[in-house]
């Protein structure tokens, strides 16, 4: 599937138009205010407009519209720090879903019915591999006991998908925090979404939980890191774009010493320097996202790429931004302290550039 | 035995005598006495502590006796303070009036501004707030608008202030205003001391984005100024300022810096990530950023060490402020961000509403100021390639 | 079967029929053809690809017939590349004349020059060099010097050229000249183009920091060229060298990045370094910094995959070619310095003297050259923060 | 020992005024182009001016002023490139020889009539830990068998100090290269200095080849490269300071749009930016050779870290230097190019940041 670029532009024109009035800059403040996460309502509409589908086939109320879809809607809010489960939920879980055939929870989460986060972390660097939580089979169904961290929107999800090693390899668990030895703490986060930290102790599955396992599981937990690296990387594009726009913007308005700040010479070469790797990182991520859609063996590569990229360039961004704005931007009454705490758990969050690139040596035999 | 030797037991002895107990722990940003008119000790340790020392003129030892210090020399000065470390001794007082506004009285007041101001300041008596900053002169401070109107007794004060540091619990403020509108930009200011209670004075605090600040904003309407209440000749504030900026930097460049780099970032990245099987740092690109970080931090504690003895050897630093300014602001805000690095996915968790100031996210964000406060990294790299290369 | 599958399946048998052996191999910096009145062919087979090529209007296959070309669409000018990279096949000619000069006359020469000088450049007939840039005229190229003195039936050319590739080698010269000395420095330059062996001309190859070279400093005293050889019209010659100068930049900038990454480096590390017992290269803290470079270069790999694709849909790159050039020069000095790390002691061993140029060392000075030539990387930045940005 | 401040200017102006007659850029240059090394004649010079034996006592010849001093003239070299066995024989090999008792030898070096240089590096990074040379009892003697790598220095030496592991540890052994089984290639170098790989098959050496064995042996080892990597980090100071000023002073003169270089902020505020990292470099040097000459235990932690810090630095200062100098810099007939080599081979002689970064975090139990 690829998308032309008259549907490319539809859809980016209709997220901005939507978000801008929905989900702008404040509306994240507003929330954080009130205490973090997201407006459920807000979401809902969001499913409305196919974005929690875009990445399900009809089959399961999906749209079908593919990872360049998705990464366009992420760009957008990246420009405006939107908070919603989209990622956790309508892009990785969604993958998950699909391919291991939950159609059911994927129609729920599609239609904005149902939110399904996905818990994988276990330290605190991103190691997907790492997994010390167990599913012991125990009748038709498992016991499930181990502990798994900063779960992006596990706070007020109704479904988890969890990673759990079995005596079969690798299983993916569809887990209903409400179940009894389910403990989950909510946690106050730098970018005021939602995120939990969650524990099993001996929490009882029946069978119906096992969504794969063994490589059916690893394929299906890869194919979701891959779409959600990309899609992570879309957003943090956009924020990287918002922040030098705005910045360009206060450079061309400030005055210092009787003339425009855009008139020094070493902001604008840093300015510049800043313009070529955001234009750098675009082409990787949209590479990225192209050969997702594509089925390319270089899909994984790229992800990771961009990911590392994307991460390195939005950092530069922001603290480009607050620098070069000068004591105001060091104010919560401006922007550009929630751009940087986005662009850092960002960054983070499925991987940074140390992760990825120490992937990329390990591939090459390095 | 020298004099020096003789003067390094007798310290040892008072205070081992007189410092309490409870003034002998490692101090937070809590902990900290400012003084003032409205100060509340917070332990009957901490105000005996402060009397015991201001009484021996210790609060500001290297000042002259007759304006409430000791009159202590250089080598003097760095014994007791050797040996107030030795015992891990809290500094009695901390102020912007004994960092600032004492320099600037000793080397530009007048004689009675020296005797009513500074024996005030060293006592703890009077808490001082430095108004510099407007929101529309940031690196360019000397285009500042806040105006005195000359009203023959005295001066009425107008405009606004920023980043003034604890307005909102200050006695005093010392403040540039542009009383000379006809001057030039730098000869039109003039360095005005008056009561933070007077007429027309209001305060703001201002939230930063890593939480909570010191800072305010400071608006002044129509605040009556007696004249004798001016440092200097009319229109020579800018000379004041600068010099007090240069003492500023100083001051700014060396903070946060422990000799022979940061534990708390080598701690943090071992706690948080592990060691693999070699012992090396289980994230190994991570590991490699921390080496290059460390390597450049050890340099500038050696830039550092040396400044300061010039310092001590009564050289003035010039130029070399500026690259202690940049070189260390820059450092702390690269260990800052190696510091979220390592901490990873745990150094998220952090609540804006609640941020005590002390958590990583908070530290993080906070440094960010660094290279902006005191002058900016371009302004110094500006100061640089005039002052030390003559470029341009 | 398309048309375009057409145009494969003929263009595979013809190049299966025509290309030599010898001519399907992988090509060093001594293997180029670059054609010329002295040109020595390295063989047999070198001498019948260009004559077999030429013959069917592909040494420059997207130019009209007319011209020496074969008129070939995007599309079929891809697919012929194409077909050549199944079979190996080398470039049957390489010039100045095909890259800079060609598509210069074909966007500003008069119908005459092209048919006179274009057909030459398509068979390899006439070797072109470029004369751009002077000592005193380097970022600022339009200040240029070279004086062309109006005498009637010719313009009487003095001054000098430096960084001239090939000049000892070439038959002719583009060449721009300051041929209206009253006009505004950029409207006094026409673009002349005159015969190298014309009485007058003089060359001197230039050493590089990286060993022998083939710039060269180029003398012109009092050379006469015709009226006629003038492209374009007097006074605009800026123009032109402006058009060329975006597509030098965009081949420089595409130069030396395969795609997904430097196998080179990764091979010389390897090589050098060794693993240690988990695999990984044996200098953990070098690793870190290849793998910082790599995910910066397969990025910029990605961004040039998509400059491509967006010329062959026709679209003018404008600000993305300075972007191209600037970050792909800076990558390529990284690369090397990171080869020259990975190499060690064992990269240090060169010689000047007799340097072949594809040692390291080479490789790695020579790299220092690539954000200068063809604009420096602060005048790409002043390009992007003006074009792009619309700052100052 | 510590010298005065006076003691200082002096020796730094008397090694400035004999090299800038005797040893200045240009002599490298001619050296360079009729085979490379260094001339003999000229180090007698040097070491009439007890620059050989700064680091001797007087029972040697020495003159026993100290790291600090033999720094100031390094700085000078570096500013010149100065060519001679300075840092191999009066400095590393000096040291050794002072440990060790090797009186005879060490008043040779420091008279000039002999060059003594180190045969440390076996791999192609630095790891003077990394021996696989051997040296096996054999009667009264030993029998070296082995091969070293860029010995500085090397082809041109009268003898060479060893390191090669014996049943009782390392040793350190003086051998002469005259000795059957030697085999000395001379190298071209990328900085057209002496250099060699050497080999040793069964070479005999007596018993008073042995300088010095196990820990007293490492002792001695570790002195002469702590020493060596502080005197290198000075001259690697010396040629950064000589290509900042030298670029300052071009962008003054040089002109283009009208108006000189340096009056363009975004070359102002680089040359500033190096400026600084040449002050911090500066400092940390000075420190390292201090302590080395106090015997402070931090000599070992600040000889590497200012051994890792001058090599970013002048390598910075080269880039610097010949990106602002544009095309002209590229041309041989500049200076900037030998520069660049020399911060590259010093760079990597002793080791680079990489391998100081490492023992830094080896050390903090990383």
């Amino acid at each position: 599937m690829r998308l032309m670029s008259e549907e490319q532009t539809m859809i980016r024109d209709m997220a901005a138009g939507f978000l801008d009035e929905k989900a702008p800059v404040d509306a994240l403040r507003k929330q954080r205010d009130s205490g973090g996460g997201y407006d459920r309502a807000l979401m809902g509409e969001m499913a409305d407009m196919g974005w929690f589908g875009m990445l399900l086939d009809e089959e399961s109320g999906g749209v079908d519209m593919g990872a360049e879809a998705a990464g366009l809607v992420a760009e957008e809010m990246g420009r405006r720090l939107s908070a919603s489960p989209f990622l956790s939920s309508g892009v990785m879980s969604a993958v998950v879903l699909r391919a291991t055939g939950g159609a059911d929870w994927a129609a729920k989460l599609a239609s904005g019915e149902a939110v399904v986060a996905m818990a994988i972390d276990e330290r605190v660097k991103h190691r997907p591999d790492a997994i010390a939580t167990t599913a012991e089979k125990s009748g038709n169904g498992f016991v499930l006991n181990g502990a798994k961290r900063f779960v992006s929107d596990g706070a007020g999800a109704d479904r988890v998908i969890v990673t759990a090693m079995t005596e079969d390899g690798l299983g993916l668990f569809l887990v209903d925090p409400g179940l009894e030895g389910v403990q989950s703490r909510a946690l106050k986060t730098v970018d005021s979404r939602d995120a939990a930290d969650l524990r099993f102790d001996n929490v009882q599955l029946d069978g119906a939980a096992l969504l794969a396992m063994g490589d059916a599981a690893q394929e299906a937990l890869d194919g979701a890191l891959r779409v959600g690296r990309a899609v992570a990387s879309a957003e943090m594009v956009g924020v990287s774009k918002e922040m030098a726009e705005r910045t360009n913007a206060y450079l061309k308005e400030r005055k210092q010493f009787g003339i425009a700040l855009s008139n020094f010479q070493a902001l604008q070469h840093r300015a510049a320097d800043l313009y070529t790797q955001i234009q750098t990182t675009d082409a990787a991520v949209a590479a990225a996202l192209r050969a997702i859609d594509e089925g390319s063996d270089d899909a994984e590569l790229l992800s990771r790429v961009a990911k590392a990229k994307a991460g390195k360039t939005a950092s530069l961004a922001v603290r480009e931004a607050l620098q070069m704005h000068g004591g105001i931007g060091m104010t919560d009454a401006l922007d550009i302290g929630l751009f940087m705490k986005k662009a850092r758990a960002c960054a983070e969050y499925l991987g940074d550039g140390e992760c990825h690139g120490d992937w990329l040596l390990r591939q090459r035999g390095l | 035995m020298t004099d020096l030797q003789e003067f390094r037991a007798e310290t040892r002895a008072w205070l081992e005598e007189n410092c309490p107990k409870e003034m002998r722990q490692p101090m937070s940003e809590a902990d900290v006495c400012w003084g003032g008119r409205n100060w509340v000790f917070q332990s009957k340790a901490q105000e005996q502590w402060l009397e015991r020392m201001a009484a021996r003129g210790w609060t500001v030892p290297t000042w002259p006796e007759a304006y409430g210090g000791a009159g202590l020399s250089g080598d003097e000065d760095r014994v007791l303070k050797e040996e107030m470390a030795r015992i891990s001794a809290r500094p009695p007082l901390q102020s912007f009036g004994i960092w600032m506004l004492g320099p600037a009285l000793l080397e530009f007041g007048s004689e009675e501004q020296k005797r009513h101001y500074l024996p005030q300041i060293a006592r703890g008596e009077v808490r001082w707030c430095q108004g510099y900053s407007e929101p529309g002169a940031g690196s360019d401070l000397a285009s500042l608008q806040t105006k005195g109107v000359d009203c023959g007794e005295y001066f009425e004060v107008s405009g606004q202030k920023i980043w003034t540091s604890y307005a909102d619990k200050a006695d005093w403020i010392f403040c540039l205003v542009r009383t000379e509108p006809e001057a030039a930009k730098h000869k039109g200011i003039s360095f005005l001391l008056f009561d933070m209670t007077s007429p027309g004075v209001s305060t703001s605090p201002i939230q930063l984005i890593s939480g909570s600040s010191p800072f305010c904003e400071t608006f002044f309407d129509s605040v009556k100024v007696p004249k004798d209440q001016i440092v200097g000749e009319r229109g020579t504030g800018w000379t004041i300022a600068k010099y007090l900026l240069t003492h500023e930097r100083e001051m700014i460049g060396a903070t946060d810096s422990a000799l022979f780099g940061s534990d708390d970032l080598v701690e943090v990245a071992r706690d948080a990530l592990g060691v693999d099987d070699q012992g090396r740092l289980d994230d190994p690109i991570l590991r490699g950023r921390i080496a290059d970080f460390l390597i450049d931090e050890i340099a500038f504690d050696a830039e550092l060490a040396r400044a300061k003895s010039w310092i001590r050897a009564g050289k003035q630093l010039g130029a070399e402020s500026a690259t202690l300014k940049y070189t260390g602001t820059e450092l702390n805000k690269r260990r800052q961000e190696l510091i979220m690095a390592a901490g990873g996915l745990a150094a998220l968790e952090w609540d804006f509403a609640d941020a005590a100031g002390d958590e990583k996210a908070s530290l993080w964000l906070r440094s960010k100021g660094n290279s902006i406060e005191g002058g900016t990294s371009e302004v110094m790299l500006s100061i640089l390639s005039k002052a030390a290369l003559e470029l341009g």
